[in-house]
C-alpha cells in the first residue's frame, strides 16, 4: 500500500521535474504531469479497493515522525481515498482534456494544474488546520494561474476578481485559526474539541471565523459572484475541474470543521446550503449562457450538499451514502457537461442542438442531465430519496419541501435546455470533436453509469439496475443502429413475452392494468412498424416508459414504486419529446410530473418512517395527522398524472403534439399510471381526513368538474389531437370520480374506465393521428368527406364515438349503467349533477371529431388522399374487435374484479348469474341488448335497402342549396368554431384561469431570478461586499438563533 | 362561369398536383331516367291515390303569384284538409307551383329545384305569364311559355288567379294524378334532350350539369 | 325477467299500437292545432297517407353509406326505446324486451337515435343540416340534464332502477304517483321533456325558414318515411318512460292513451303559447330554471 | 330651394334649375363640376344622402342624362342634380369613394345601359343579368319586343283587348 502522503509528494516531485525541463520538451513535460495525475488516482484507487475490498483501517501519517502540532498530520480513510481519487481522475481528464491549451502554454502551466490537484489533495487529507490555510491558499493561487488557460478575453478579471475575494476569506481563515489556536491551543482537528471552543473566550467566533471562511469558498449565495465569472469564463476544462474537485474538497473541509463546532453548527450549514440551493436555482431560470448556467447550477448542488452535510445529525449511517451519492453525481454530471461545453461553440444554451447527430455524446448528456436533477438510475436518486426518508422521519418538513422546490426548479431549467438541444434547429456550426476530449465525456459517463450501479449496490434497496424491464429497456441502447422494425419486434416479443411469464402474479386488479401496458402497449406498438428508418431514441424511451409501468405494478415498497414512477416519467417524457412541436409541451409535462413525484416522494418519506413494512401494510398503518398529509400529498401527486382539473394544462399539448404512435401510448396507458397510484392509495387508506376535510369528498368533486370541464374544452377545439386530449382530462375525470365514490361499483366503474379508456383512446388517436398523417394538417375543419377516402379510420372513429358516448350496446354504455348503480349508493349528491352534465357534453365533442373530419364536403387537396397506412389500421381494427367484445361479454374482464374488490368493499357487488347483470338496484344483460339492437337495426336496413336499392348516389354538391349551388367545399362544409351557441351559453366557463394561474406562477419565479441576477454586477468590489454581507448576516442568524 | 367552377391545379398534402374539375367532379352527372309505375296495378292506383292526397308544395316563389298562395294556409281557405302542405326543401316536395312570371335568371334556379324533387313530381303553372308571357309578353328577359322548359301538368289560369282557383286547381291535379297521368317527370326524361335544348336556349350562362340531383 | 319466444310477437304487437297510436296522435293533435286556429286541419288519416305517398316515390337519391344508415339508426332508437320499456304495467304480454335492461338503458339509448341521424344528416354534406345538428345536439344536452337529475332523484327514492318497480310503487291511488310524492322531479323532467320535443319554445332545431328544417333537410322518399314512422313512435316511447315514472304507468291500453295522450297536450299547450328560443338561450333556460329544480329534487329526495 | 339655387350658383356653373314641388328640385350640372358641387351639398348644406342614381336615354340629343338625387334629412329636402353626357362611349367619373352605395348603382348603370364608371368596384361583374352578350337593355335603341320574339316561343291564340271596351262588353253585354 503506497502511503497516502505520497500522492503529494507525487505531486511536488513531478512540480520539481517540470521545473528542470527544457522549455521545448512540451510533450515530455505533458507527459509527466499526465503520469503523476495518474499515478496519484493509482494511489487513491488502491486505497478505496483497500478500504472497499479488505476492510482496511484508516492510515494516519505524521511527517517527521512526530505528533502534531509539530508535523503534518494526513489522514487516508474512506471517505479521504475516495474524494481523492474522485480529484484525481477529474484532474487527469482535465488534463488529456486541456492537452492543446496546456502543450501551449507550456509547462508552467502543467506545473500550477498539478498544484491545484495537489491542493485540492491535501485540502482532502490534512487534518491540520493550518494546512488547511496552505492548501487553501495553494489552491486559490493555482486557481489564479489556471485562469489564464481561457481563451476568453473576461478570464483575467475573472481570476482577479477570484484573487481578491479568496485574500478576504483567507484572511478571515487565518484570524480564525489564529483566534482557535488561541482557545484550544491546537492546530490538528483530532486534537480540537467542541467543547474547547464552548469554554474558551472568544472560541466561538474563532470557530465562526474558520467556519464561515471555509464555507464561502463553496460560493454560497450571494457571495458568489466571482465564482460565477469563473466558471462562464474559465477554460471549460478547468471549469469542470474547479466545479467537482474544489468542491469535493472545500465540502470535506467544511465536513471536517462541522466535527470542531457541534452540533449546534449543522443548522448554519442546512440555511447556507439551503438558501444557496434555492437562490442558485432560481437565477440560473433566466440564464441563457450555459457555462453560466453550469456555473449557477454548480453552485445550486454544492448548496444542496452543505445543506446535506448539515444533516448528518439525523442521516447516521446513510450520512456518507447521502452527501457522497450528490457529491459524484455532482462531479460526474458538471466534469461531464464542462467537458461538453468545450466542444460547442455557441455560447447560449440553444446552440446545443449541435449535438443532434452524435448519439454518443446525446447520450452523455441526457445522461448529466439525468444525474445531475436526481432521476434513477443514478446516484442522487439514492441520495434524494435517503435525505427525504431522514428528514420526513425527522420532522424537517420545511426543509424537506425548499429542497424539493429547489430541485424542481432546478429540474425546471436543466430540461428546458435539454428540450433546446434535442428539438431546436441546428446551427450550421459543427462541434469540435477533439479526441482528447471526447475521451474525457466518455470518462464523465461511464463514471455517471460506474456510480449508478455503485449506490443502486451499496443501497439498502437493492440495485435499480438489476431490474429486468429496465435492462431490457436499456439494452435498446445499444440495439439502436438496428432497423425499426426489427427493434419493434423485439419489443413486443419481449413485453409478451415477460407477460406470460409473470401474470400468474398479479392479483386481479393488478392484472387489468398488466394486460393494458404488457399486451396493450404490443399492440398500439403494431403501429410503429409503420416507421421508416432506425427511428433512433424512440424505443429506449417507449421502453423505458413501459418498463417503469411495469416496475410500477410489481412494486410492493415504497422505494421501488417510486423508481417505476421516475422511470416512466422519464421515459414518456422524452417519449412525447419527440413531437414535431412538442418541446414546449415536453418541458410542462416534465416538470408537473417531477412536482407530481416530489409530492409523491413527500408523501412515501413521511409514511416510510412510520413502519419498516411494504407499501400497502405500511399505508394501512397511518393514522391520525400524518395519514391525513401521506393521503393528501399522494392523491395530489398522482392527481397530476391524470391531469385532475388545476393540474392538467401539461396534457394536451403533450398528447397532441406527440407522434402519431406515442398519442396512444401516452394517452391510453400512461394516464392509467396515475390512476393505478390512486388506487393502491385508496385502497390502502380508505377515507382520510385532513384537518376536518375529507379529501375523498374534494377529491370526488374535483373528479366531477375534470369531467366536466375537460369535456367542455374538448367541445371547443378545433385540433383534433387536441381535442382528444381534453377528452382524456374528461375521461380521467370520470374515472377519479368513481374512485372518489368510494364503493363497490363505483371501483368497478372506474376500472371498466381504465379498459375501455385505453380501448378508444388508443384507437381513436390513432385514427386522429393516421388522418393528420395523411392530410397533414391536425385541424378537422380543413379535413371532412374522408369517409369513403379512409373507410375504415371512420369506423374505428364511428365506433369509438359510440363507446364513449356510452350509447348502448357498446361496452360505453356498461360504465354508465354501472355509474348510476353506483351513485344510488353513494354519499354525496351534488356532484353527480356535474357528472350527468359531461356525459352528453363529451357526446358533442365526439360528434364534431366524426362530423368534421370523415362527413361533410371532401376538400380538393384532400380528393386523392388513401386510407391510413395498414399497420397505423391494423391496431384500430384489433380494438374495434375488441370493443365488441368486451361490450357483450364485460364479464370476462369485470368478473374476476368484481369478486376482488369484494375484501375491500363488501356491500354492493354485482351478481353475474346468467347472461343478465343484476346489480342491488337494477339489470343489465349486454347480451340481450346486443341481439335486439342489431335485430331491429338488421330488419330496418334491409327493408330501407330493399326499398332504396335503386337510388342514384350523387355527389357531393348535389345538395338543395336554396336553389343556388355551393362552389367551393370550403365554405359549405361547417365546421369551425361548430358548438357556437354553446360558446355563447357556456363559454365563460373555459376561461384559462388554470392556464394563467401557472403562468404567473413561472413569470414571477423568472422575474425573481431576474432581479436576482442584477446582484452580480462584475464589480470585484461588489462581490467583496457581498461576502461581507453574507458574514454578517450568517452571524447575526447564529448569534440571534 | 364563375372562377370556383373553372377546372383547377390542387397540390394535394403528399405534395401532388392533380387537376380538379368541379362541373364532373362534384357534381353527379347521370340522366334521368324514366321510371316505370308499380308493376301491380292495384299499388300503382293506390299510390297514385296517395300522391294526390298528399300534395307536399315546394316554397318556392317566383312572381307576384306567391301572395295568393298564402292565403292558402288561413282559415278561410285552409287547404291543408286537402293534404296540402309546404315544405320548405325540393327534396321533400312533389308540386312546383310556378306562381307568376319567370325571368329567365329565376328559370335557372327553378329547373334546379325541379330537378332536386323526387319523382313522381307535378308542376302547376299559376297566372297568365306562365301560360303565354301575360303582361310581359314582350319583355326581354321573362319567358312566355313554362311547358317548353319544364313538363306542366296544371296551369291556372289568371292574372293573378283567386285562391279559390288554385283550389280548383289542386282539384284538377288530384284527378290527373289519380287518373295515372301525372306523368310530368318521365315526359321530362323521355324528351330531355329537347327541354334542355330550350332551357339552354334562353339560358346563356349555362354553369351547372346537365342534371341537377 | 326471462325471455321466452313468444315475447318476440308481442313486442311486435305493441309495436303495431303504438305506431297507429302514434300516427293517429300526431293527426289528432294537428286537428287541435288547427281547430284552435278555426281551421279544419288535415283529415285523421293524412299521416298515414303521407308515409304511403313517400314510399311511394319513385326515384331516390343517396349521399352515401350514412346517409342510409342514418334514418335508420333513427328509427332503430325509436323502436329499442319503445321496446326496452315495458308498456303496460302488470301484463307480461306488453312488458316487451325488458329483460334486457332497466331505466339506465332506456335513458341512454335515447342518444342512439340522435347520434345516427346526426351521422346520416352530416353525410349529405348539406351545411344546414350540420347547423341543425349543432343546434340539435347543443340544445338536448342541456335539456337532458334535469330529466337525468329527475330519473336520479326517482331512482333514490324508489331505491331501484327497475320501471316495472318504479310502477309498481306508484300503484294503489292517484296520490302514489311520483308527481305527488316526488313533486320537484317531475316538475323537472317536465320541463326537460319540452326541449325535446321539437315544440316552440325549443324548435330552433328545424327551423323552416331558416335552414330548411335542418337535420333532415336532404332527406326524402322512403328515407323520410322511416323518419316519420319515427316521429310517431318516438315521442309516445319517450312519453311512456315518463309516465312509467312520474304518472303511474298504464295498466291497460285506454289508461295508456290517455295518459300519453295528456302528457303529450303539455309539450302542445307550451309550444302554442311561447316564442321561440335561440339554442343558446334555451341552454340557460334549462341551467337556470330546470337544473335547479332537479338538483333541489335530488338534495329533497 | 331657389335660395340654394341662387346660392350654388355663385359658386358653381350650374345649368338649368327646375322646382318640381317645394322640396324637390332638379339642376343641371355640367360634368366637371359634379364632384365638387357634391362634395359642397354633403358638408355644406346637410345633403348627407345619397337616394339614387339612375340614368334616362335620350337617344334623339344622343345623351345620357345621369340624375343623382341627394336628399337633406334635416331640413326635408330633396335636391336632383342633372348630368349630361355623350352617348357613344359613354362614361362617367364614379363617386363610390363619397358613398360607397353609388357602386351598386353604377354598376346597375354599366350593366343596363353601358355607361361605364371607370375604377367602380366590380362594375363589369354581372349584375341583374346572367350571362346577356347583347346591347344592354335599357337602351332605348333595344328593340325588347324583337328580341322576346326571337328569343321565347310565342303561345298562339293570344289577344290583345283594350280593358275597359273587354270588361264592358264582358260584363254588360246588353248595353251597346
Amino acid at each position: 500500500m503506497v502511503s497516502a502522503i505520497v500522492i503529494i509528494a507525487a505531486a511536488l516531485a513531478a512540480e520539481f521535474m517540470l521545473g528542470l525541463f527544457n522549455e521545448r520538451w512540451r510533450a515530455a513535460a505533458y507527459g509527466v504531469t499526465l503520469f503523476a495525475l495518474g499515478f496519484m488516482a493509482f494511489i487513491s484507487a488502491e486505497w478505496v479497493w483497500a478500504f472497499a475490498v479488505y476492510d482496511a483501517q484508516p492510515a494516519e501519517i505524521f511527517t517527521a515522525g512526530v505528533q502534531p502540532p509539530f508535523a503534518i498530520n494526513l489522514r487516508m480513510g474512506f471517505p479521504e481515498a475516495a474524494l481523492t481519487l474522485l480529484i484525481n481522475l477529474t484532474g487527469l481528464f482535465s488534463a488529456l482534456y486541456l492537452r492543446r491549451a496546456l502543450l501551449e502554454k507550456g509547462r508552467a502551466a502543467m506545473a500550477v494544474l498539478l498544484v491545484f490537484v495537489m491542493a485540492q489533495n491535501g485540502i482532502v487529507l490534512t487534518r491540520d488546520i493550518f494546512n488547511l490555510f496552505v492548501f487553501f491558499e495553494l489552491a486559490v493561487i493555482a486557481t489564479g494561474g489556471l485562469m489564464l488557460l481561457s481563451e476568453d478575453e473576461r478570464a483575467v478579471a475573472a481570476g482577479f476578481k477570484y484573487l481578491i475575494v479568496s485574500q478576504v476569506i483567507s484572511a478571515f481563515l487565518l484570524i480564525g485559526i489564529i483566534f482557535s489556536y488561541h482557545a484550544t491551543g491546537v492546530l490538528n482537528f483530532d486534537l480540537m474539541r467542541p467543547e474547547h471552543f464552548a469554554a474558551a473566550q472568544g472560541g466561538a467566533i474563532a470557530f465562526f471565523l474558520m467556519f464561515i471562511a471555509v464555507v464561502a469558498e463553496l460560493k454560497p449565495f450571494p457571495a458568489n459572484g466571482w465564482a460565477l465569472d469563473i466558471y462562464e469564463s474559465a477554460h471549460p476544462a478547468f471549469a469542470g475541474l474547479f466545479s467537482v474537485a474544489s468542491a469535493a474538497a472545500t465540502l470535506y473541509a467544511v465536513d471536517k470543521l462541522l466535527v470542531l463546532g457541534g452540533p449546534a453548527w449543522l443548522p448554519v450549514a442546512t440555511g447556507i446550503g439551503v438558501v444557496t440551493f434555492i437562490a442558485a436555482n432560481l437565477l440560473a431560470l433566466p440564464q441563457r449562457n450555459d457555462r453560466r448556467l453550469l456555473g449557477y447550477s454548480s453552485v445550486a448542488q454544492i448548496g444542496l450538499i452543505l445543506a446535506v452535510l448539515g444533516q448528518r445529525d439525523i442521516l447516521g449511517d446513510h450520512y456518507f451514502f447521502v452527501a457522497g451519492g450528490l457529491i459524484a453525481a455532482h462531479a460526474a454530471a458538471k466534469a461531464g457537461l464542462y467537458w461538453l461545453s468545450g466542444l460547442v461553440a455557441s455560447r447560449d444554451i440553444i446552440g446545443w442542438s449541435t449535438l443532434r447527430g452524435h448519439p454518443v455524446l446525446i447520450f452523455a448528456f441526457v445522461s448529466f442531465i439525468a444525474l445531475l436533477t436526481g432521476l434513477p438510475p443514478f446516484p442522487g436518486f439514492y441520495a434524494k430519496w435517503e435525505l427525504a426518508v431522514a428528514l420526513a422521519g425527522s420532522g424537517r418538513y420545511i426543509l424537506l419541501a425548499l429542497i424539493l422546490i429547489g430541485a424542481l426548479i432546478e429540474a425546471g431549467y436543466l430540461f428546458r435546455w435539454l428540450g433546446y438541444a434535442l428539438k431546436r434547429d441546428k446551427p450550421s456550426e459543427e462541434i469540435s470533436c477533439d479526441p482528447s476530449a471526447v475521451t474525457a465525456i466518455i470518462a464523465a459517463l461511464a463514471a455517471g453509469w460506474a456510480f449508478a450501479y455503485l449506490w443502486g449496490d451499496l443501497s439498502a434497496h437493492g440495485n435499480i439496475l438489476h431490474a429486468v424491464p429496465l435492462l431490457f429497456a436499456l439494452s435498446f441502447l445499444l440495439l439502436d443502429w438496428l432497423p425499426a422494425w426489427v427493434k419493434n419486434t423485439v419489443a413486443i416479443v419481449g413485453m409478451v413475452g415477460y407477460f406470460i411469464l409473470n401474470y400468474t402474479d398479479y392479483d386481479p386488479l393488478r392484472l387489468i392494468f398488466a394486460v393494458i401496458i404488457l399486451i396493450g402497449g404490443p399492440v398500439i406498438l403494431l403501429a410503429s412498424y409503420d416507421a421508416h428508418g432506425r427511428r433512433i431514441g424512440f424505443y429506449p424511451s417507449a421502453m423505458l416508459m413501459y418498463a417503469g409501468l411495469t416496475q410500477l405494478i410489481g412494486a410492493t415498497d415504497f422505494f421501488s414504486f417510486f423508481v417505476a414512477w421516475e422511470l416512466l416519467t422519464v421515459g414518456s417524457y422524452f417519449l412525447i419529446l419527440r413531437g414535431k412541436h412538442s418541446e414546449p409541451h415536453a418541458l410542462s409535462y416534465i416538470i408537473f410530473s417531477l412536482g407530481g413525484a416530489f409530492l409523491i416522494l413527500t408523501g412515501f418519506a413521511l409514511a416510510a418512517t412510520v413502519s419498516p413494512l411494504p407499501m400497502f401494510e405500511a399505508l394501512q398503518h397511518l393514522t391520525g395527522e400524518t395519514a391525513g398529509w401521506v393521503f393528501l400529498l399522494l392523491a395530489v401527486g398522482f392527481m397530476t398524472k391524470t391531469a385532475a382539473i388545476g393540474l392538467h394544462i401539461w396534457l394536451p399539448g403533450a398528447h397532441a403534439e406527440a407522434e402519431t404512435d406515442v398519442s396512444p401510448m401516452v394517452s391510453g396507458i400512461l394516464l392509467k399510471a396515475g390512476l393505478y397510484g390512486l388506487m393502491v392509495l385508496m385502497l390502502a387508506m380508505g377515507k382520510q381526513r385532513f384537518y376536518g376535510i375529507d379529501i375523498v369528498h374534494v377529491m370526488l368533486w374535483v373528479g366531477a368538474l375534470s369531467a366536466l370541464l375537460g369535456n367542455l374544452m374538448a367541445i371547443f377545439e378545433e385540433d383534433a389531437k387536441r381535442l382528444l386530449a381534453y377528452s382524456s382530462i374528461g375521461q380521467m375525470g370520470y374515472a377519479l370520480f368513481g374512485l372518489a365514490l368510494m364503493n363497490h361499483l363505483g371501483w368497478v366503474m372506474a376500472l371498466m374506465f381504465v379498459i375501455n379508456h385505453y380501448i378508444y383512446k388508443s384507437m381513436l388517436f390513432l385514427s386522429a393521428g393516421g388522418v393528420a398523417k395523411r392530410t397533414g394538417t391536425r385541424l378537422m375543419y380543413k379535413m371532412g368527406g374522408l369517409i369513403t377516402l379512409m373507410p375504415l379510420s371512420f369506423i374505428a372513429v364511428l365506433i369509438g364515438i359510440i363507446a364513449v358516448s356510452g350509447v348502448p350496446p357498446l361496452s360505453g354504455f356498461g360504465g354508465r349503467w354501472i355509474f348510476y348503480n353506483a351513485i344510488l349508493s353513494a354519499e354525496h349528491r351534488l356532484p353527480m349533477v356535474i357528472t350527468f352534465f359531461s356525459g352528453p357534453i363529451a357526446f358533442l365533442y365526439l360528434f364534431r371529431l366524426i362530423h368534421t373530419v370523415f362527413l361533410g364536403q371532401l376538400k380538393d387537396e384532400n380528393r386523392r388522399i388513401k386510407e391510413a397506412p395498414f399497420w397505423v389500421i391494423l391496431p384500430q381494427m384489433l380494438y374495434v374487435g375488441l370493443l365488441m367484445a368486451f361490450a357483450i361479454v364485460p364479464g370476462l374482464a369485470l368478473r374476476r374484479v368484481d369478486t376482488y374488490l369484494n375484501q375491500f368493499f363488501p356491500e354492493g357487488g354485482l351478481n353475474w348469474e346468467g347472461i343478465t347483470i343484476t346489480s342491488q338496484f337494477g339489470y343489465w344483460s349486454p347480451v340481450s341488448i346486443m341481439i335486439i339492437v342489431c335485430a331491429i337495426f338488421g330488419s330496418l336496413f334491409a327493408w330501407l335497402m330493399f326499398i332504396n336499392r335503386r337510388a342514384q348516389k350523387v355527389k357531393q354538391f348535389n345538395i338543395v342549396f336554396a336553389a343556388e349551388r355551393p362552389y367551393r367545399p370550403e365554405t359549405t362544409h361547417f365546421a369551425w368554431n361548430f358548438f357556437a351557441p354553446y360558446r355563447k351559453a357556456l363559454g365563460f366557463l373555459v376561461q384559462p384561469f388554470v392556464t394563467r394561474f401557472w403562468e404567473t406562477i413561472a413569470d414571477i419565479l423568472h422575474t425573481a431570478g431576474d432581479i436576482g441576477r442584477r446582484l452580480y454586477t462584475g464589480n470585484p468590489q461588489t462581490y467583496a461586499l457581498h461576502f461581507l454581507a453574507f458574514v454578517v448576516i450568517v452571524y447575526f442568524f447564529w448569534t440571534g438563533g | 362561369m364563375k372562377d370556383e367552377l373553372k377546372k383547377r391545379l390542387v397540390k394535394g398534402p403528399d405534395g401532388v398536383e392533380f387537376e380538379v374539375d368541379p362541373l364532373r367532379d362534384y357534381y353527379c352527372d347521370a340522366r334521368p331516367q324514366v321510371e316505370p309505375p308499380a308493376i301491380s296495378k292495384i299499388v300503382e292506383d293506390f299510390f297514385n291515390w296517395a300522391r294526390a292526397e298528399s300534395l307536399w308544395i315546394l316554397g318556392f316563389a317566383t312572381g307576384c303569384g306567391a301572395i295568393e298562395m298564402r292565403p292558402l294556409m288561413t282559415p278561410r281557405f285552409d287547404a291543408y284538409r286537402f293534404g296540402v302542405q309546404w315544405r320548405p326543401t325540393p327534396r321533400q316536395s312533389n308540386l312546383f307551383i310556378i306562381s307568376g312570371y319567370l325571368s329567365t335568371k329565376t328559370l335557372k334556379r327553378v329547373i334546379r329545384s325541379y330537378e332536386q324533387m323526387q319523382s313522381p313530381k307535378y308542376v302547376m303553372g299559376l297566372g297568365s305569364c306562365t301560360i303565354n308571357g301575360g303582361m310581359y309578353w314582350d319583355s326581354y328577359n321573362t319567358i312566355k311559355r313554362l311547358d317548353d322548359y319544364l313538363p306542366v301538368d296544371v296551369y291556372v289560369a289568371g292574372c293573378m288567379p283567386r285562391p279559390e282557383a288554385l283550389l280548383a286547381g289542386f282539384e284538377e291535379l288530384k284527378r290527373i294524378i289519380r287518373e295515372g297521368k301525372g306523368e310530368g317527370a318521365n315526359k321530362y326524361a323521355a324528351e330531355f334532350d329537347r327541354y334542355k335544348a330550350n332551357q339552354k336556349k334562353v339560358i346563356h350562362d349555362w354553369d351547372m350539369p346537365d342534371y341537377n340531383w | 325477467m326471462q325471455f321466452d319466444w313468444m315475447k318476440i310477437p308481442y313486442a311486435l304487437l305493441t309495436l303495431f299500437i303504438v305506431i297507429n297510436f302514434g300516427y293517429l296522435l300526431n293527426s289528432f293533435i294537428a286537428k287541435i292545432a288547427a281547430r284552435v286556429g278555426r281551421r279544419r286541419g288535415i283529415p285523421i288519416w293524412q299521416t298515414y297517407i303521407d308515409v304511403a305517398k313517400n314510399y311511394g316515390l319513385r326515384t331516390s337519391i343517396t349521399h352515401g353509406v350514412m346517409f342510409y344508415l342514418g334514418p335508420v339508426f333513427r328509427l332503430s332508437g325509436g323502436v329499442g326505446l319503445l321496446l326496452f320499456v315495458p308498456s303496460i304495467y302488470g301484463s307480461s304480454m306488453f312488458s316487451n324486451l325488458s329483460f334486457a335492461g332497466d331505466l339506465i338503458l332506456a335513458l341512454y339509448f335515447v342518444f342512439f337515435g340522435t347520434l345516427g341521424m346526426a351521422l346520416g344528416a352530416a353525410e349529405s354534406g348539406h351545411p344546414y343540416s350540420a347547423i341543425g345538428i349543432t343546434r340539435g345536439l347543443s340544445q338536448v344536452t342541456a335539456a337532458e340534464l334535469p330529466f337525468a337529475l329527475a330519473i336520479f332523484s326517482v331512482a333514490l327514492q324508489y331505491q331501484t332502477l327497475s320501471v316495472t318497480d318504479i310502477v309498481a310503487a306508484q300503484q294503489g291511488g292517484i296520490l302514489h304517483w311520483t308527481l305527488f310524492t316526488n313533486p320537484l322531479a317531475v316538475v323537472a323532467a317536465m320541463l326537460s321533456f319540452l326541449g325535446s320535443m321539437m315544440r316552440p319554445p325549443f324548435d330552433v332545431v328545424l327551423a323552416p325558414q331558416e335552414i330548411p328544417i335542418g337535420p333532415p333537410t336532404e332527406y326524402h322518399s322512403s328515407y323520410l318515411a322511416l323518419m316519420q314512422t319515427n316521429r310517431a313512435i318516438f315521442p309516445i316511447a319517450k312519453i311512456v318512460i315518463y309516465m312509467n315514472l312520474f304518472f303511474g304507468g298504464a295498466t291497460d291500453w285506454p289508461t295508456f292513451f290517455l295518459k300519453v295522450f295528456l302528457i303529450y297536450m303539455w309539450s302542445v299547450f307550451v309550444g302554442v303559447s311561447f316564442p321561440r328560443f335561440r339554442v343558446d338561450q334555451s341552454i340557460r333556460w334549462f341551467l337556470i330554471w330546470a337544473v335547479p329544480i332537479g338538483v333541489l329534487s335530488i338534495v329533497l329526495v | 330651394m331657389r335660395e340654394l339655387y341662387e346660392q350654388l350658383k355663385r359658386l358653381f356653373p350650374l345649368g338649368e334649375y327646375t322646382e318640381q314641388r317645394r322640396d324637390l328640385a332638379f339642376v343641371t350640372v355640367p360634368k366637371d363640376h359634379l364632384r365638387p358641387l357634391l362634395i359642397h351639398l354633403r358638408d355644406r348644406e346637410g345633403f348627407t344622402h345619397l337616394v339614387l342614381l339612375t340614368a334616362v336615354d335620350w337617344i334623339e340629343e344622343g345623351r345620357f342624362q345621369l340624375t343623382y338625387l341627394m336628399n337633406d334629412r334635416a331640413g326635408k329636402r330633396d335636391l336632383g342634380l342633372r348630368v349630361l353626357i355623350p352617348r357613344d362611349g359613354a362614361a362617367m367619373e364614379g363617386i363610390h369613394d363619397l358613398w360607397p352605395t353609388a357602386a351598386t348603382y353604377q354598376r346597375e348603370l354599366r350593366e343596363m345601359f353601358g355607361i361605364d364608371f371607370p375604377g367602380s368596384p366590380r362594375v363589369n361583374g354581372e349584375f341583374i343579368l346572367e350571362g346577356w352578350t347583347g346591347m344592354p337593355p335599357y337602351r332605348r335603341d333595344f328593340d325588347t319586343k324583337k328580341f322576346s320574339e326571337e328569343n321565347f316561343n310565342h303561345r298562339p291564340g293570344r289577344a290583345t283587348k283594350d280593358p275597359a271596351k273587354h270588361m264592358k262588353d264582358k260584363l254588360y253585354p246588353d248595353e251597346a
